[in-house]
């Protein structure tokens, strides 16, 4: 019922998983009054239980991730995130350095790609447009982050407990 | 007993652009430890420079270290190699480089500016910051093609050449930004609510600066007098009218001071340049293979950057050591927050304007 | 660039005659790896002026500790522990785990592996 | 039409709430949201998946919101002036136990903030309703919306009113309870989904709780009150625009140097004359 609410209200949490900056002060850029996101009803939280889309810049570094992993399982569902600069979708020039690992996208769901170096405010203002439209889609199901932790069962970071035991219930079955 | 209460900030924090985490150990909000844990955004670029990367391809790979300050760290690898390899850069380059340093400067500065304004809590002063600042970015646009990232400077030159046309949309657009400048001066000067957030918050004594080896605007406000621009002949930073700026103060008032008065050179300084340019070619032939040691240094916006190479006459290097300003200020900032505030602390984390992907690299 | 040879024993005396925080910034501790010797460099430079980098430097092998210059300028901890990040080697009182996790590669930038 | 508005008086505290950053924005040179868009934000957390600490804290912050609802509808339908006060207090301290309940460091600074904020305000709140009940004559609202208007006899009660305006509302200067940059929200830090809509709705009420006091002050004339309102919302937002937040020992210092002690004049003058 209230499913056509979520596009008209994201709020956003964004984290630097060990990006150049330049990603970042075009967020920064598109916030202000330039771009101003906030027509979208955007705002910048800076609080994980009470965003909706994880907006991520940089090639995951190995001190970053778990960080990254923690942030993404703290926000409730449903929620988006978008993969905003090339290094952020594949590791663009950082691939195969010692201390990165390809990508966002092999610890938690990507849902858009921005691609660019740096990605101007226009990209990612209709990156996160885009991302609006899947947010309208999506279940309240609980989506799991990957490979880190293995399976994400007794981690404490779930408080609703009972729902994640009749999932896994359910995932028995 | 005073209860202590240990405050995480970071990695992740609405105040903070960057992932670096400080523990704030306080007592009823007064800060009487700092450890700071800097390497989350370490990706090894140093290790890929001597094995990966071929010494031409370094260029744009070193301006990956940090999107803030690109160009400086590019230049200051490309000076580096040049010492080597013996390559003369034109003057019609070296004011090309010139000209994209000060622009970069001017950019970053105002991001700083800005940043310092939200963080003490005045979000129309950041709007009103941003909204200028992009004027810069239209300058850089049109000079390089790209807002951030621009990879402009190459082995013995400029990847572009600047024609009238250009020349005259920059001068036209600073003579728009300087009254703005001005007005955002006489903000910081005159608020009273940023007069209480600013003045006597967060100072470093001209002592500690040199103790604890402060660079950039952060020494200078302290009244140290620490510029590359005066210390090196390799740029005519004299003949365009560069004069060192000073405060004596210290605190964040002063930082934003020096910053807001540098900009200002700085937009005077560019206007020189412009206007006398000198003909010639923008690029020059680089031949050879790098063999032996060189050190190259260069004021970026946040202090100076200092690059180490050893080459082995082969296509890669043996050694690239990056050394950024950031880096040589996390002392002189841990060595601040003592016994400040913690309602101060995102207001004078942002006036130090860090740069942790510049630090960890 | 000047450079000037010192060795472990006297690092510390070396430094110490020379280095006076009014005079000299110092700018950051190096390693070069040689190949089967550590070369650890100590960079300076003077204020106010031109072009003037002095460097100390000693050699060392890798399994050999130094001592550590906190005490005589008491910022260089983070360039002291790059470097034992970075080439694991072992400085006195200088702990690991600047910049690296646990789990990622030890000493990189060392080619003897 | 008392009934009305008391059940209502959320709703309108979005409305407002709506038109405020609508205005804040366009201070800024920006566009802004559109008019509606905290409704749409009730909207959208109604729809997310609650994650909560305990449920002590669920408990004490639906408490916060039910306490203020009531102090708004004890003042719609006429009620006593003190009653009002002490069930909007009784409200503020719900929710700084919510702020302690749990163990995130910000929301305990949050509700150390929250606390030395209530001392600023709240001696002031009531020497107002002692104002209030000196010209009047009753601590009854329904009185005081009778009489003429109370701004003629105690103008500098209503500048007293006018400096804590910021404070309640969380506007700069007076915002560091909430400090965005600092606390991420300070004592809301740890709500999500149903229950973070709770807090947000008690956010907007506590507009109409506040307006409503400006309000008071127009008496039985109710042009005047309307101007009073609009006045006042405008210069908020001016004085938003154009100071940055100082910190909670300055403010709770400022609050006692000027509004304090304007009343403490305003209260001398009247029983004067």
């Amino acid at each position: 019922m209230f499913e056509k609410f979520r596009k008209k209200s994201p709020w956003i949490l964004h984290y630097n998983a060990g990006s150049c900056n330049g990603c970042d002060i075009e967020i920064l850029a598109s916030l202000a009054p330039k771009y101003d996101l906030e027509r979208f009803g955007i705002i910048n939280t800076g609080n994980p239980k009470q965003s909706d889309i994880l907006l991520v810049t940089g090639p995951v570094t190995l001190k970053s991730r778990e960080r990254l992993v923690e942030l993404y399982s703290q926000m409730p569902e449903p929620k988006v995130v978008v993969a905003i600069g090339v290094c952020t979708c594949t590791g663009g020039v950082f691939r195969k350095m010692y201390n990165v690992k390809a990508g966002v996208d092999r610890y938690v769901p990507v849902d858009v790609y921005v691609p660019g170096c740096a990605s101007s405010p226009d990209q990612i203002i209709d990156g996160v447009v885009q991302a609006l439209a899947i947010l309208e889609e999506k279940s309240k199901d609980i989506e799991k982050p990957k490979r880190l932790f293995g399976e994400l069962t007794n981690n404490s970071i779930f408080t609703n407990r009972r729902e994640m035991a009749k999932k896994i219930k359910h995932e028995k079955n | 007993m005073k209860k202590t209460i240990n405050i995480p900030y970071g990695s992740q924090h609405i105040a903070l652009l960057e992932p670096v985490r400080f523990q704030f150990e306080t007592q009823n909000e007064k800060i009487v430890g700092v450890k700071a844990d800097i390497g989350y955004v370490h990706r090894g670029i140093e290790k890929a420079c001597t094995s990966t990367f071929e010494y031409k391809q370094i260029p744009s790979v070193v301006a990956r270290v940090c999107g803030l300050c690109a160009i400086t760290h590019s230049l200051t690898y490309v000076m580096a190699v040049e010492q080597i390899i013996d390559v003369n850069v034109s003057e019609k380059a070296k004011y090309l480089r010139m000209l994209m340093v000060e622009l970069d400067r001017i950019h970053s500065h105002m991001l700083c500016l800005s940043h310092t304004a939200e963080n003490a809590g005045y979000e129309a002063l950041f709007m009103q910051i941003m909204a200028d600042r992009e004027i810069i970015m239209d300058i850089q646009e049109a000079i390089s093609g790209n807002r951030v990232q621009f990879d402009f400077v190459c082995i013995g030159g400029v990847n572009r050449d600047i024609t009238d046309e250009i020349v005259k949309f920059i001068i036209k657009s600073l003579n728009e930004l300087q009254p703005k400048i001005e007005d955002i001066f006489d903000m910081f000067e005159n608020n009273w609510s940023l007069s209480l957030k600013y003045k006597g918050i967060g100072a470093i004594t001209k002592e500690n600066a040199s103790i604890y080896n402060a660079l950039g605007p952060l020494a200078r406000a302290a009244g140290l007098e620490t510029d590359v621009r005066a210390e090196s002949d390799y740029y005519p930073y004299e003949k365009i009218g560069y004069k060192m700026i000073l405060e004596q103060t210290g605190d964040i008032y002063g930082r934003n001071r020096v910053r807001l008065r540098e900009i200002l050179s700085s937009i005077d300084m560019i206007k020189n340049i412009l206007c006398d340019i000198p003909e010639g070619n923008i690029i020059e032939k680089v031949k050879g293979k790098p063999n032996g040691e060189s050190v190259a240094r260069l004021e970026a916006p946040r202090g100076e950057i200092f690059y180490y190479l050893k080459g082995v006459k082969q296509a890669m290097l043996d050694r690239v050591r990056t050394k950024t300003p950031t880096f040589s200020g996390i002392p002189a900032m841990v060595e601040i927050f003592k016994g400040q505030e913690y309602g101060d602390v995102p207001a004078i984390l942002a006036s130090f304007d860090p740069c942790m992907s510049c630090t960890a690299k | 660039m000047k450079k000037i040879e010192t060795n472990s024993e006297n690092l510390k005396d070396d430094i110490s005659a020379f280095y006076d925080y009014k005079i000299w910034h110092y700018i950051t501790v190096n390693g070069v790896d040689l190949g089967d010797k550590m070369e650890i460099q100590y960079l300076f430079k003077k204020y106010g002026n031109k072009e003037e980098v002095v460097c100390y430097f000693l050699t060392m092998d890798y399994e050999k500790e130094i001592p550590s210059i906190v005490s005589i300028i008491p910022s260089a901890y983070l360039g002291e522990g790059e470097v034992v990040d970075m080439f694991g080697v072992k400085i006195k009182e200088i702990p690991k785990g600047l910049l690296l996790e646990e789990d990622s590669c030890q000493a990189p930038l060392r080619k003897a592996q | 039409m008392s009934w009305f508005l008391a059940l209502f008086a959320p709703v309108f505290g979005t409305l407002v709430s709506g038109i405020d950053r609508v205005v804040r924005a366009r201070m800024q040179r920006r566009l802004g949201p559109p008019l509606m868009q905290p409704f749409y934000d009730m909207f959208k957390l109604l729809d997310k998946r609650p994650m909560m600490v305990h449920k002590l804290h669920i408990v004490l912050g639906v408490m916060h919101f039910m306490a203020l609802w009531a102090s708004i509808a004890l003042f719609m339908f006429g009620g006593h002036l003190l009653y009002i006060i002490f069930t909007h207090l009784l409200s503020v301290i719900f929710l700084i136990l919510a702020g302690y309940s749990v163990r995130s460091p910000y929301s305990h600074l949050g509700a150390n903030r929250e606390l030395l904020a209530l001392f600023a305000y709240e001696p002031i709140l009531i020497l107002m309703a002692v104002g209030f009940y000196l010209t009047c004559g009753s601590f009854e609202v329904s009185v005081i919306t009778s009489n003429s208007p109370a701004i003629v006899s105690m103008p500098l009660m209503f500048i007293a009113l006018l400096i804590l305006l910021p404070l309640k509302l969380k506007k700069s200067p007076f915002d560091a309870p909430e400090a965005h940059q600092e606390l991420c929200g300070g004592v809301e830090i740890e709500y999500s989904g149903f229950f973070y809509e709770v807090i947000y709705v008690s956010k907007m009420t506590e507009i109409i709780f506040v307006y409503a006091l400006v309000f008071l002050f127009a008496g039985q004339n109710i042009l005047l009150g309307i101007i009073l309102v609009t006045g006042s919302f405008f210069l908020v937002n001016a004085v938003d625009n154009a100071t940055g937040r100082i910190r909670i020992d300055h403010l709770v210092k400022k609050v006692y140097a000027t509004a304090f002690v304007l009343a403490l004049l305003a209260l001398g003058w009247i029983s004067y004359v």
